[in-house]
């Protein structure tokens, strides 16, 4: 079984190539089951593949299809790795993205370009498959920019309105701005060690690379470089909210579970590199505290459904990263998985709210849904309770464990764990703030509201709902994988600590009750505070990124594409066209067309030549 | 023949100066003969009277001939006689007749130091055809062919 | 013989292709089909054959003006094998575009096709010098009356710059060849134009760097590279499609095939003296064209000013010199050769249909032209450099090589990766997404493709994802041949590296 | 017999050159301008004959038929043209001709 491990990027990419090749002729059940069967399939067999793998005991187990290329030693194959760690990306991915796919199934059952939706969403499966599967970095690249592609399209799907289009054309430049850095990566790390295999590379790095050598250094930033930008840390974050412009399940299966958390697989798949480099190691931890405290304040002001969970995707991945810099490289990988099982039930159940009342993403027109909605309810109850952290839910396990290895980082721990306590405190205040007006309060509009309950909309929200509550019982399987890894041993902390971490979303949970639900605080009255008003403004802007990047990138580039669009080496020529012009024009002028002219010329030149000959 | 050649020369100078200034073109095709004339007198003191003979023959006699019917062909009458004269302005000389003059100057300056004196044998028509039909035959059949094209031409140009 | 049979096939063709166009107008079509089909059939025969001398898979030497030691020299190894295939099967493309497109003097028009692709295979398998250079400027004529007679609104100026500057880069490389056949014959007493004794010749590195400028500057005004790239846009937009098709997919090919056959091995030296600026200008070509294709608003000039930038990874990886190198720069040589060919078809093809170049006018043509827009789709993201699809192993080869052999220029050449990414996505924007709207122009024959122009598609598609999905068949061709010139100049590039 | 210095024939051969060129350049009347030709040419030939007489050899005399030959053939051609020329615009002015200027 364990060598059928092809097939699971085979299904969805058959999938897409009968979807395409067909080209919406189909019609939409069987699209459907097409589109979610095939994902399905890969699922099973991902669980029968996992089940003997976790059976055989081994720690890895390596399938070698055909060399890709061989160029001398640069020989990498299309081969899957399959450990711990591959091994649980792989069952989120298409477990996941099978419930995602029924999810759709109902969701899109109105649009016009059924079969092009399922078409995008296989090929995206198929290569994050290959992402996650490949033995080498070529392969895993393949995987990354065929998730990026996919991301695009599916981004711009709805291609009419051009805002789409913009939003998916910046998904894609500014991830591939990461990308061209972890290209150049993969360039150093083969030209010095000779392999761009991941466990020989591995090796060979600990063999040759001292403990903070300068090539570790380079080479664990330009992998960092790549992972910031797919998974929108700090400083490449900005794409990721307005790619919330694609269909909601895309938001739930690339924008939130899968996708843009390749960057906390990169990482931790590399870590041994990160392990050479611990500045690097350490600026991962900062980049992601400051992304996920970025990202809070900035979800605390966002109107948009949407954006609010995207923010709350980066500030969660900005713990993902916090916990790789911390070493906790098993509590990154918890996190990714439980923050794939609440993440993606907010945003299916997000989706549900927003079919439901006729793509009306504003929460403030929103309100009191949460008898017309109850399914959706429910998920968003259970969902923001996980993401808030609160204790028996999923996310409380993961977070705690990386707030415990925070603590236990020798230098900076407590900044780091305070870092991470302030962000819980935001995040409980952000996820009930959007529970509270959605589903509390007054209605605002939308009575005639009736929740969208088809079947298969329904079932993935129960499971996930199942799983975002139970999920941190999960025991995955990642010693083997990360055996050099530190935050293992349990941390002795006082009970305080433990008070603290409990406290703190319950506490941001009472802020948000107190602001939105009583109405003891006033918010009209705050934002009539010039300070606090400012303060919103910023932040709702996604500190001012936006406009810092269109400013220093995006305008000096039109700028040159504009002065410059009729090529100025071509006027380099043109004037040497004009030159030889304006010679011949003169030369022409003797022309006379006179006779005597000419004589007279003749005679001039015999007298000059005969002159020449005198002199010499 | 000294005396023959100077003469000769100082003939052939002044008409050829009759033939660049006069304004009556028949005048002036009569000068023209008499220079090709005293040239083959010339030639006569040089030791060659054959081209002497050529020079009369064709030129003065065959070529002129040609002229004199163009001249008739062409109807000049009064008007272009008086058109004649206003067309030889001073100022249209000036940078002719300068560049001539430099012209002839450096050629007696090339020739400043040249100085042979000789007794000019005759060269007749015996060694002229013996070289004719010997070494030069090709150019011979080149000329031919000139004339022949230069004849076809003149046909061709001057029928109607 | 066969490579003579090759070239011969197609002068032949060309000359009946003409001829028939008196008998029907539908003839010269065929006939030029059938010519490439056969020669296309004939150079699959070589791909059996082993390589009986080095890696040399056929080859012929025939005496021509022995007084100047100039012979009739063919030869093919796997680089030129590889090359004459691309050129054939582009060649069979080219004439498919054409099929419809071309009324007028159809004869002709094949004609001139055919004579210059006769001229392209004897460019890639000529190894004598002045019969290499013979046929340069016989693909260069024909090319030149497919712009100036079948080219669109502004084809004489286009035509002529095209022909100005191939033909005084030409000049400067013919003198070059002189100088080194002199050179020759200076060291060793008699006169030869042939490659393999124009190796030996050495000289003074500073005249040895002059007389690699005359190729270089041949070489990459063919390629193009900055800043000798300003007729390609010209040429391009103007051009016929089959016209634009040969030049992006073929004729480009043979500037980069002179740089590893000619310039680099001949002048090893000098070479890579000058490896840091050829490298600099390929890092210039890349970024400075990509940033002038997003500002155009010509599909054609956009999609030429692609063709310069993807070239300079060409450039790039021919001067980093080493096997992983080469090989990128022979994959993106193909790759490019597919995918600009049939981006150049796509725009022909929309020109065909609305009349107009201009992207402003565009927009939305998704909804209307689904099939079209996909396979736009494919090949812009096939451009953009997409794993997976040819170009991308072309670039990622010619990257990783040259990292090890010029770290900065590399660098800064990956940044180019972005730029790709930019304007290939706003041609899909401007052009497929958005709202349809057709207030500037006719839509009436906006159809999608149809069967004729799926299937050449279908074909490209194809050998693209092959490329992509396995490359090896592709490098284990050229392998031996690269590895051999490798050898040729290991000592004196390693020489010149160590200085 | 008396000697006749060399240089005398090659000088009167100049000041013809220099005359007919002084009549070509300054004549409008193209019949004039014909002539003045004859007499260059003339004088061409008239220097190779002084040559010829200065080495005692026929070759200058040959050269001077060929001078002849050339000389009417070209009047032949050049009244051709002038008749051409007089009735199509009815004028022997060269300047009225000047339509091939630049």
């Amino acid at each position: 079984m364990q060598d059928l491990i092809w097939l699971l990027p085979t299904f969805p990419m058959l999938g897409f190539l009968s979807l395409v090749l067909t080209g919406g002729s189909l019609p939409r059940k069987i699209v459907a089951v097409i589109g979610a069967g095939s994902v399905g399939l890969s699922f099973l067999s991902a669980v029968l593949i996992s089940a003997q793998f976790l059976a055989s005991g081994e720690d890895y187990f390596v399938k070698e299809l055909w060399v890709w290329m061989a160029i001398g030693e640069f020989t990498p194959g299309f081969n899957f790795y399959l450990d711990g760690l591959s091994l649980v990306m792989m069952l989120i991915i298409t477990g996941v993205g099978f419930l995602i796919h029924l999810y759709s199934t109902g969701f899109m059952v109105d649009d016009p370009a059924y079969s092009r939706f399922f078409a995008y969403m296989n090929l995206f499966v198929a290569a994050m498959l290959m992402l996650v599967l490949g033995d080498n970095l070529v392969l895993l690249y393949l995987g990354w920019e065929g998730v990026g592609l996919c991301s695009y399209l599916l981004i711009g799907f709805w291609y009419e309105n051009p805002d789409n289009g913009y939003a998916a054309r910046k998904a894609f430049v500014v991830t591939r701005v990461g990308d061209t850095a972890m290209a150049i990566g993969l360039f150093l790390l083969f030209t010095q060690l000779g392999t761009l295999n991941i466990q020989d590379m591995l090796q060979a790095a600990q063999q040759q690379w001292a403990m903070g050598s300068p090539l570790a250094i380079a080479a664990a930033l330009l992998l960092l470089g790549g992972a910031v930008g797919k998974s929108a840390q700090l400083p490449l974050q900005t794409w990721l909210p307005d790619a919330m412009a694609g269909p909601t399940p895309i938001s739930a299966l690339i924008h939130a579970a899968t996708m843009v958390t390749a960057g906390v697989y990169l990482v931790a798949r590399t870590h041994v590199l990160f392990e050479l480099a611990p500045r690097v190691q350490m600026l991962v931890a900062f980049v992601g505290l400051a992304t996920l405290l970025m990202a809070g304040f900035t979800a605390m002001t966002q109107r948009d459904i949407k954006r609010i969970l995207a923010y709350s995707t980066i500030s969660q991945i900005g713990y993902m990263f916090l916990a790789l810099g911390a070493g906790a490289w098993s509590a990154a990988v918890f996190h990714l998985m439980t923050h794939a099982f609440f993440k993606a039930l907010l945003f299916l159940a997000a989706g549900t709210v927003i079919l439901s009342l006729h793509h009306e993403h504003d929460i403030f027109k929103m309100g009191g849904k949460r008898k017309q909605l109850p399914i959706a309810f429910w998920s968003f109850i259970i969902g923001s309770a996980a993401l808030a952290a609160l204790p028996f839910t999923s996310g409380f396990y993961s977070k705690d464990e990386i707030l415990l290895a925070a603590l236990a980082v020798e230098g900076p721990g407590m900044l780091l764990w305070i870092g991470g306590v302030i962000g819980a405190f935001f995040t409980g205040i952000y996820s009930f703030r959007l529970v509270f007006v959605v589903f509390f309060g007054d209605s605002q509009g939308h009575h005639e509201a009736k929740e969208e309950a088809h079947w298969s909309m329904a079932a993935p929200l129960m499971l996930l709902m199942v799983l975002a509550l139970l999920g941190g019982w999960i025991q995955v399987p990642l010693d083997a994988v990360f055996s050099s890894g530190a935050g293992h041993e349990e941390a002795h902390v006082s009970l305080l600590v433990h008070a603290v971490m409990i406290a703190a979303p319950f506490l941001g949970i009472g802020v948000s009750y107190l602001f939105f639900m009583s109405k003891v605080f006033d918010l009209d009255k705050l934002m009539a505070n010039p300070l606090a008003n400012s303060l919103h403004r910023f932040w709702f802007s996604g500190w001012g990124m936006d406009a810092l990047y269109q400013r220093i990138f995006v305008n000096p580039f039109l700028y040159l594409a504009r002065i410059n669009r009729s090529d100025l080496i071509d006027s380099f020529y043109a004037l040497l066209v004009s030159i030889t012009r304006s010679a011949h024009l003169m030369l022409a002028r003797t022309q006379t067309g006179y006779l005597g002219w000419y004589a007279l010329s003749m005679a001039a030149g015999l007298v000059l030549i005969i002159s020449l000959g005198v002199m010499l | 023949m000294m005396i023959l050649f100077y003469i000769a020369a100082t003939v052939a100078v002044v008409s050829t100066v009759g033939v660049i200034v006069q304004s009556n073109i028949v005048h002036a095709l009569i000068y023209l003969i008499l220079s090709l004339l005293a040239v083959a007198v010339v030639f006569f003191s040089l030791g060659a009277p054959f081209v002497a003979v050529l020079e009369a023959i064709v030129y003065a006699g065959a070529i002129m001939v040609l002229f004199l019917f163009v001249i008739m062909m062409l109807n000049m009458g009064q008007h272009t006689l008086d058109q004649e004269k206003t067309w030889m302005a001073a100022k249209d000389w000036a940078l002719p007749a300068g560049l001539a003059a430099i012209l002839l100057a450096q050629l007696l300056y090339v020739l400043r130091e040249y100085r042979v004196d000789i007794v000019p044998n005759e060269v007749g028509v015996l060694e002229v055809s013996a070289l004719l039909f010997g070494p030069y035959v090709l150019a011979v059949e080149l000329a031919s062919i000139l004339l022949l094209a230069g004849l076809v031409s003149a046909y061709h140009l001057a029928k109607k | 013989m066969i490579l003579v049979a090759l070239i011969a096939i197609l002068f032949l063709g060309g000359v009946l292709a003409w001829l028939s166009e008196r008998l029907d107008s539908k003839l010269p079509r065929v006939i030029a089909l059938a010519a490439l089909v056969l020669d296309l059939v004939l150079m699959l025969t070589l791909l059996g054959g082993d390589s009986a001398d080095g890696s040399w898979i056929v080859a012929l030497n025939v005496q021509w003006l022995p007084r100047f030691g100039i012979s009739f020299h063919l030869a093919a190894d796997g680089l030129s094998v590889l090359l004459l295939l691309l050129t054939a099967f582009l060649g069979v493309i080219a004439v498919g575009s054409a099929w419809s497109e071309i009324t007028e003097r159809p004869g002709f028009f094949y004609f001139n096709l055919l004579w210059t692709l006769a001229g392209v295979l004897g460019v890639f398998t000529a190894l004598d010098l002045f019969l290499f250079f013979f046929f340069w400027e016989v693909m260069l004529i024909p090319m030149y009356f497919i712009i100036a007679i079948w080219g669109h609104e502004n084809k004489n100026y286009a035509a002529m710059k095209f022909f100005l500057f191939t033909q005084v880069t030409g000049m400067l490389m013919l003198v070059s060849i002189l100088t080194l056949a002199y050179f020759h014959y200076v060291q060793f007493g008699f006169f030869s134009f042939d490659y393999f004794d124009l190796l030996n010749v050495s000289t003074s590195s500073t005249i040895e760097m002059w007389i690699m400028l005359g190729f270089f500057v041949a070489f990459t005004t063919k390629l193009p590279i900055v800043p000798f790239h300003s007729w390609l846009p010209d040429a391009h937009s103007q051009a016929p499609t089959a016209g634009s098709v040969i030049l992006a997919g073929v004729l480009l090919k043979t500037g980069a095939y002179g740089l590893i056959r000619f310039a680099v091995p001949l002048f090893p030296e000098a070479s890579m003296n000058f490896a840091p600026i050829a490298m600099a200008l390929a890092v210039l070509s890349i970024l400075y064209c990509a940033k002038l294709a997003f500002a155009q608003t010509d599909l054609k000039r956009l999609i030429a000013y692609t063709s310069v930038s993807h070239m300079g990874f060409v450039l790039l990886g021919v001067y980093a010199w080493n096997e992983i190198a080469l090989q990128g720069a022979v994959m993106t040589m193909l790759a490019h050769g597919l995918s600009a060919a049939a981006l150049f078809m796509l725009a022909g093809s929309l020109q065909h249909r609305i009349h107009t170049r201009d992207m402003r006018d565009m927009g939305g043509f998704w909804a209307k032209v689904p099939r079209m827009s996909a396979v736009a789709l494919f090949f812009s993201i096939a451009a953009l450099g997409m794993p997976g699809l040819g170009n991308f192993i072309g670039e990622f080869l010619a990257l990783l090589g040259a990292f090890s052999s010029n770290l900065p220029m590399t660098v800064i050449a990956t940044f180019g990766l972005i730029f790709a990414s930019v304007y290939s996505l706003w041609v899909i924007q401007k052009i497929f997404h958005g709202e349809y709207s057709n207030s500037k122009f006719d839509d009436s024959h906006l159809i999608d493709l149809n069967r004729r122009e799926l299937a050449y598609f279908g074909a490209m598609i194809l050998g693209l994802v092959w490329m992509g999905m396995y490359p090896q068949s592709f490098l284990d061709l050229s392998a031996a041949a690269l590895q051999e010139l490798l050898a040729g100049t290991q000592e004196l590039v390693s020489t010149v590296v160590q200085n | 017999m008396q000697s006749i210095p060399i240089e005398h024939g090659l000088i009167l051969a100049g000041i013809l050159f220099a005359l007919g060129l002084v009549g070509v350049l300054t004549r409008r009347n193209i019949v004039f301008v014909l002539m003045s030709l004859e007499v260059m040419l003339n004088a061409s030939g008239l220097a190779f004959v002084v040559a010829s007489a200065r080495w005692g050899h026929a070759d200058g005399q040959v050269m001077f038929l060929m001078i002849l030959t050339l000389a009417a053939a070209e009047v032949a051609v050049g009244l051709g043209l002038i008749i051409q020329m007089y009735r199509k615009f009815k004028t022997v002015d060269i300047d009225v001709l000047s339509e091939m200027k630049g």
